[in-house]
């Protein structure tokens, strides 16, 4: 096991190289202003060429790219053209805010939807899965910027419980977190539905029942870790979503995330932070689905077996 | 045995025969009352995207603007009212259906074919294949499709091309993931080793066994990915690199109406009534079709 | 009859599918007694399984009702029973073993853990002593006990099997079903897995209902039969009596079909027709259509079962005449 | 598996807990009345100053970028310097007169020589006492192009020399009218010359003399400035803490005004104006603004190389029609291309006002037949470029002219028309007093801003007189027939100047507020009721 986790940490390597080459290349081909960005409306000509050469735009998209990976290798990012601070840093300080952010959002979602799941399972085809259906349905066909102003009008403004955006403290997290958890409870709560449909016509379900388990036990005990494999998948696709998925709720709450930092420097051409701050996505990207990997094989025996022998 | 056959009533036996797989799932599917639903409300949006032009002027009525009629709230003149430009938003909505069909079903159909393929072979033969495809998936996946879609605009323009282009990529990423897993799941079953055993060549046996059998989570991702496709055009528009202006896209509508939320709600509010309906209508048919297509909840 | 552990009297299941009413069981009416084995045999669709599910009351309930009838377990009704007392009953008064080993255990959970779980939730002890117990059911049941971490998928059907016996024996229960427990093994563990529960079952003075197609095995390990078609009882008795003096044409139509060692060249005749469709059952007797020996009455009410013998009873018109014989035994 | 379980069990009990928790801090000391009172938070907490509140919070359209006055021209940013530093003279938002504060007096000895006489009273907020020295090393720095990006601005300064501690002399090329008003703007912040020299202060740009001090600049969340304690003036800042709250979304800006997490909302969506007027809590203050909206035609390349052409488009446009569309008629027309409200506007001129029939003639006599040309039209993402656009889009479409339009980030709209890649684009310009930031900047040959790339040798002498002209009546004579003659060549059509629309607390005082939005906070406070 720890041989396959070393080879897929190995693996990572690649991955960032390929995915540096990929965006520095897509931002070069996205064109617009960068120096444009960085300078006031009236600076000169002068001024405008002097600063290009500085940040050295001039050269051959290769040398720029070269250096720029010079500079990895060091671990040196680079700085913001937008706001001069270290790359690494800015992405760091706002990486704790979105995994918060995406963390409750998750929570909110399996709350809602593994029940939800399990109860249109065992209902199936009657009002109550249809109903169930929809309302799972009801998060992902509404768009997030717009669940979220209605939340923020109800809670924050009208009954003032909560307050409206920002970030200083936990009860600023709910309202962002309800609004992306919603979200994200429909896929869960479909692949919670299909799972459950599959598992409970299981023989094994019979023995386990024939057992003297009470029907809870079996729906949740036997049912529910064999389930969990489709399930640990949607919510490991729906985690890394999330990352960079939620710019637009971020931006409704005001709530400096990672979405955010690369909507908004996408925006401003600010290629340093786009290009960085799109790596360390995909690094934790990887390591998410890593994870998400090993806990297949902590929930699935015979997976394990197969990432064991194949080293 | 052969007399014994013989010696059954005719009745029953031709009762089965007839019945091919198709004949049986569409049976089943009419069973179902949510995808009866669903159908009826799909094949409508069809014709509606067919019919635009003949029900309205394109240029007049529906990227032709009168200051005078600007944001009516819905009456008996307007269904769902008039937006900033007096421009009616039912008519709008209506029209626009082939715009967002395309979008959410075009790149949909796109990323389901390449995430298919990858998904499956990655699956099927895992080692190097299946670590390259799922890092590449890893990749693309931490790319937004905000970016994809800003650089491929910029090389072919505002387009609705570019746009299904650059939501199909993010789609084949979500496909290629879930087929990964059920073909992992279900190579290790017999019927898939009994295939071998007749000698098929792998290509069929993942065409004829193994993606029939991991139908049941792609259904559920096509008919999630096509609405949430349609919405992503909306932010992406929001951004400037969506569809072209005046384009009458459900997604633009709904961002351009994002100002208005709380003075003029309705031109925010009926085209996201009209995706949220659509995203129902195609997640109870696919619901619908993933139970008739289960072999296994035949009752 | 003496003590009966279990009494079925004229139970009655239907299956409410989307395509119509399945009559899988109409009237049936079985008992075993203590300590004794009773062979169910018939074809498949006869209602075996779904007899062995009744008595557990685990009929799936969507599409499956029960319309009727009483099972009387220790003298219990199980179709009265609330969930908690049905909850208590399984595993621990009566057990299943099933038939299909390779899919009847959770391909997730450690075999030991499933032996475990068993024994945890009637005797309420920590899993950790649970876990011991179920070494000692591996060992009973002819496994290593170091095997017990180990996951299903890393056994063989054969293993699978004695596994899926241990869950059943974990809580010593005094009746035991077993529906068709070696179908699905080839001959040579089938006869392991025989041997195995017979000496399990005296040892632990058990009374199981053996649910069975293959005649052979009935004759090995049983002391009563039960010939069962189309979801009644045919014909029941002590093997002796069933075997020698079959009074029932469909079960000679079973024996005649059934190779025979001593008279090699003996031409083997198969039961004409076919099983009835269970949505559209023929009236009077089930069996008629097919019946060599069917007449005019046979076709009007169902028979019912009455005694010809000892302990030996039968479901056939034919024998309003009490001299009616069979062809088979007609020197009997 | 029962691990699963339970940790899942525990993230619920937690998030309860934080919902929950959350719920009760508020509800004990949340607001009573009806709508969105001040309640919650660091709100209706009384600061060191008896009857004023704490904090004072701004929620503002977009995040700040930069620190240093010199490095940067965007008025997000300036209206940070205005609270923690303070210029020579400083500009009234009534008259739109420079009035003195860092400099007592001033007078132009000659042609080329501005005198100034310097306070004696003032220090930095870090104790250090103001002189010339200051002065001199604040504009010696601002000249240079290598340390600072607003050099073009002095272009006309040849060097600013120290005739005493507290008098300094500018010399200039030549006379000029606008020379006062430059030195007015925030990026020209008197910075202090010790800080510089001290080179262990690694910013030493945020030491001023203003009546707030830098405290902490957290990206995407705030920026805080703390009140100043050692002001030289007799009149310091009230709030204890001044803090800017970047809320992109105009609907989110809203909703925290009414909630009362800010106290003022920068660019409220006019739609949502109504709404806010009926809130008791809030006050909706609306007054003529300065920034002009033009759509322009880049002049040097077909098809608007054609002046003919460029009057058949102005006359197409419907001004009325497009105030009422995007601004809910919270806007003024005009016809001439200096704002409304700058000295010497005047709009009396004949123009090219919405006529369908004459823009078809125009257009015809331009040479281009009904449904013959297409254009590209280059705009800003964002409102309210993408709600004029579409209204263009159908004027011209009336016309027969087809109009593609196409959607960039601003930074790389301003480099397009830079470089000329454009035909028509829409933009707008701010101007509260300096006549040059017109005539020279927008319409002289090859000056960066041109985006209209307009080259005619008669404006370039007329901007540089207007400049230079001592004498009032004739320099506005010049300005008028400059302003005749630049409608009829028409580089651009200007189409509206847009009203400035505030929300903010109703208890708040001390406002300065000007039409384009360079707002000065510094004497500004929320009074407890």
């Amino acid at each position: 096991m720890i041989r396959y986790v070393l080879k897929r940490l190995l693996f990572m390597i690649p991955t960032i190289l390929l995915t540096s080459l990929i965006i520095y290349w897509a931002m070069d081909l996205a064109g617009g202003d960068v120096v444009g960005n960085m300078l006031p409306e009236n600076a000169t000509q002068e001024q405008r060429d002097a600063l290009t050469e500085e940040l050295g735009l001039n050269d051959p998209f290769v040398v720029r790219y070269a250096r720029y990976m010079a500079g990895l290798v060091t671990g040196d990012m680079g700085v913001s053209y937008k706001t001069g601070k270290d790359v690494f840093k800015t992405f760091m300080e706002r990486l704790p805010m979105t995994l918060a952010l995406g963390g409750t959002a998750l929570i909110v979602a399996c709350i809602i939807s593994i029940p939800l799941g399990i109860y249109t399972a065992l209902n199936q085809n009657t009002w109550k899965d249809t109903t169930g259906m929809v309302f799972a349905l009801f998060g992902v066909s509404m768009p997030n910027f717009w669940l979220g102003l209605m939340l923020m009008l109800i809670f924050a403004v009208k009954l003032n419980w909560l307050p409206s955006q920002g970030a200083d403290g936990p009860k600023y997290l709910v309202l962002p977190a309800l609004t992306v958890g919603l979200g994200l409870a429909a896929l869960i709560t479909r692949t919670t539905r299909s799972a459950m449909l599959d598992v409970i016509r299981q023989d094994y379900m019979t023995t386990a029942k024939a057992k003297g388990a009470s029907h809870r036990r079996v729906i949740y005990y036997h049912g529910l870790k064999n389930a969990m494999i489709p399930i640990v998948t949607a919510i490991g696709m729906q985690f890394s979503l999330v990352m960079t998925g939620s710019a637009l709720a971020e931006v409704v709450f005001s709530w400096p995330g990672i979405g955010r930092l690369v909507f908004e420097s996408i925006d401003s051409r600010d290629i340093p932070m786009v290009t960085g701050s799109i790596i360390l996505c995909c690094v934790l990207m990887s390591i998410i689905n890593l994870i998400v990997d090993l806990i297949y094989a902590f929930l699935d025996p015979r997976i394990k077996a197969q990432y064991s022998n194949k080293g | 045995m052969s007399e014994m056959s013989k010696a059954v009533s005719t009745e029953n036996l031709n009762e089965y025969k007839g019945r091919s797989l198709a004949q049986e799932t569409w049976r089943r599917l009419l069973k179902n009352k949510g995808a009866v639903v669903g159908m009826i409300f799909m094949v409508l949006l069809l014709i509606l995207a067919l019919s635009g032009d003949f029900l309205y002027d394109y240029d007049t009525e529906i990227i032709g603007m009168n200051m005078s009629e600007a944001r009516l709230a819905p009456s008996a003149e307007h269904f769902f009212g008039t937006d900033q430009l007096g421009r009616d938003v039912f008519s709008r909505i209506v029209y626009g259906t082939r715009y967002s069909l395309i979008i959410g079903v075009g790149s949909v159909a796109v990323g389901l074919i390449v995430g298919l393929i990858t998904g499956s072979l990655a699956g099927f033969y895992g080692g190097m294949w299946d670590q390259l495809v799922m890092r590449a998936n890893d990749i693309l996946y931490s790319i937004p499709n905000i970016m994809l879609a800003v650089v491929i605009v910029q090389v072919l323009g505002t387009s609705v091309l570019s746009l299904v282009i650059a939501l199909s990529i993010s789609s084949a990423t979500s496909f290629a993931k879930i087929t990964r897993a059920a073909v992992m799941t279900i190579r290790g079953q017999e019927y898939v080793e009994s295939a071998y055993a007749m000698g098929l060549p792998t290509w069929k046996i993942i065409l004829r066994h193994i993606i029939p059998n991991c139908l049941s989570p792609i259904i559920v991702q096509v008919t999630l990915a096509i609405g949430s496709n349609i919405i992503a055009a909306s932010s992406l528009s929001f951004l400037g690199v969506g569809v072209p202006i005046p384009t009458p896209e459900w997604g633009t509508m709904l961002s351009d109406g994002r100002q208005f939320i709380r003075s003029e709600p309705w031109m925010c509010v009926f085209p996201g009534i009209a995706i949220m309906l659509t995203v129902l209508a195609l997640n109870l048919m696919g619901d619908g079709l993933r139970d008739a297509l289960d072999p296994k909840l035949k009752r | 009859m003496s003590e009966n552990i279990l009494e079925i009297k004229d139970l009655v299941v239907h299956f409410e599918t989307d395509d119509g009413c399945v009559k899988a069981i109409n009237g049936l009416t079985l008992s075993v007694g203590k300590e004794k084995t009773l062979g169910l045999v018939g074809e498949t669709g006869a209602g075996k399984t779904t007899t062995a599910l009744s008595i557990l009351n685990l009929v799936p309930s969507p599409p499956g009702v029960i319309k009727g009838g009483s099972i009387e377990l220790d003298g219990k009704d199980v179709l009265q029973m609330s969930d908690k007392e049905l909850e208590h009953m399984r595993g621990n008064d009566v057990a299943m073993i099933f038939q299909d080993p390779m899919t009847a255990l959770n391909p997730v959970l450690t075999v030991g853990e499933q032996i475990a779980e068993s024994i945890m939730l009637h005797e309420h002890i920590p899993m950790k002593d649970a876990f011991e117990r179920a070494k000692e059911m591996l060992k009973m049941v002819g496994i290593a006990e170091g095997r017990a971490y180990d996951y299903p998928h890393q056994f063989s059907g054969g293993m699978r099997q004695r596994v899926v016996i241990a869950i059943a024996l974990a809580c010593q229960p005094n009746f035991l079903i077993a529906d068709e427990p070696t179908t699905a093994l080839d001959v040579t563990i089938q006869a392991q897995v025989l041997d195995l529960m017979k000496d399990l079952i005296n040892k632990n003075h058990m009374s199981m209902l053996l649910i069975t197609h293959d005649l052979g095995v009935v004759a090995e390990v049983c002391n009563d039969v039960a010939v069962m078609y189309a979801g009644r009882i045919v014909e029941i008795g002590t093997t002796d009596e069933v075997f020698n003096s079959t009074r029932h044409p469909y079960t000679e139509g079973l024996f005649d079909s059934l190779p025979n060692l001593k008279e090699q060249g003996e031409e083997l005749v198969p039961i004409k027709g076919m099983m009835p469709d269970p949505m559209r059952l023929p009236e009077g007797c089930t069996f008629a259509p097919r019946c060599p020996y069917a007449t005019e009455a046979c076709t009007q009410t169902v028979p019912e079962l009455r005694q010809v013998g000892g302990t030996h009873y039968v479901a056939c018109h034919a024998y309003d005449d009490p001299s009616f014989r069979l062809r088979r035994n007609a020197n009997g | 598996m029962k691990r699963i379980l339970a940790m899942l069990l525990a993230l619920v009990m937690v998030f309860a807990l934080v919902a929950c928790g959350g719920n009760n801090s508020t509800t004990n000391n949340g607001g009573s009345t009806s709508g969105g009172s001040t309640s919650g938070g660091s709100k209706g907490e009384e600061g060191s100053i008896p009857g004023v509140q704490k904090t004072l919070t701004i929620g503002i359209a977009s995040d700040i970028n930069e620190l240093d006055p010199q490095q940067q021209n965007d008025q997000i940013n300036n209206n940070c310097f205005a609270l923690t530093h303070q210029t020579l003279v400083f500009l009234t938002n009534d008259t739109n007169e420079q009035v003195p504060c860092l400099a007592e007096s001033w007078e132009w000895t000659d042609d080329t020589h501005l005198v100034f006489k310097l306070v004696q009273n003032a220090c930095f907020s870090d104790g250090t006492p103001f002189n010339a020295d200051d002065v001199v090393f604040t504009y010696q720095k601002a000249m240079d192009p290598e340390r600072s990006a607003v050099a073009a601005t002095l272009s006309l300064v040849e060097s600013v020399n120290k005739i005493d501690d507290y008098t300094v002399e500018f010399v200039t090329k030549s006379y000029s009218n606008e020379l006062l008003s430059v030195l007015a703007g925030y990026p020209l912040s008197i910075l202090s010359k010790e800080a510089y020299d001290d080179t262990s202060n690694e910013q030493p740009y945020l030491i001023g003399t203003g009546r707030y001090v830098f405290k902490e600049w957290k990206e995407g969340q705030s920026v805080t400035f703390v009140r100043n304690e050692n002001f030289w003036g007799d009149d310091p800042g009230q709030a204890d803490e001044i803090i800017f709250k970047p809320i992109l979304e105009s609907a989110s800006r809203v909703a925290a005004l009414q909630s009362g997490d800010i106290d003022v909302c920068i660019d409220p969506p006019i739609n949502e104006l109504s709404i806010l007027q009926e809130d008791a809590n809030v006050t909706v203050h609306n007054q003529a603004g300065t920034r002009l909206f033009y759509l322009g035609f880049n002049c040097a390349k077909e098809p608007f190389d054609n002046q003919t052409l460029r009057q058949a488009i102005a006359c197409a446009i419907n001004r009325e029609e497009i105030i009422n569309g995007v601004l809910d008629g919270y806007g003024q027309p005009q016809t001439t291309v200096v704002n409304r409200g700058v000295w010497s506007f005047y709009d009396d001129m004949e123009g090219f006002d919405y006529d369908v029939d004459r823009a078809k003639q125009l257009l015809s006599e331009a040479g281009y037949s009904e449904g013959e040309l297409t254009v590209d039209l280059y705009i800003s993402n964002g409102s309210p470029y993408t709600s004029i656009a579409p209204m263009i889009q159908e004027y011209l479409r009336v016309i027969g002219v087809t109009v593609n339009i196409q959607q960039f980030d601003e930074a790389t709209l301003k480099s397009e028309c830079q470089s000329g890649n454009q035909q028509m684009f829409l933009w707008r310009w701010n101007v509260i007093d300096r006549l040059d930031e017109i005539y020279t900047e927008l319409f002289s040959t090859d000056y960066p801003t041109n985006y209209h790339h307009y080259s005619d040798s008669y404006v370039d002498e007329m901007a540089v007189k207007v400049l230079t002209e001592k004498d009032k009546d004739t320099r506005l004579q010049l300005s008028q027939d400059l302003q005749t003659y630049l409608v009829e060549a028409c580089p651009q059509v200007p189409l509206y100047v847009a009203d400035l629309v505030i929300a903010y607390n109703k208890n708040l005082q001390g406002t300065y507020l000007f039409g384009g939005g360079n707002h000065n906070w510094s004497w500004a406070y929320v009074a407890l009721d």
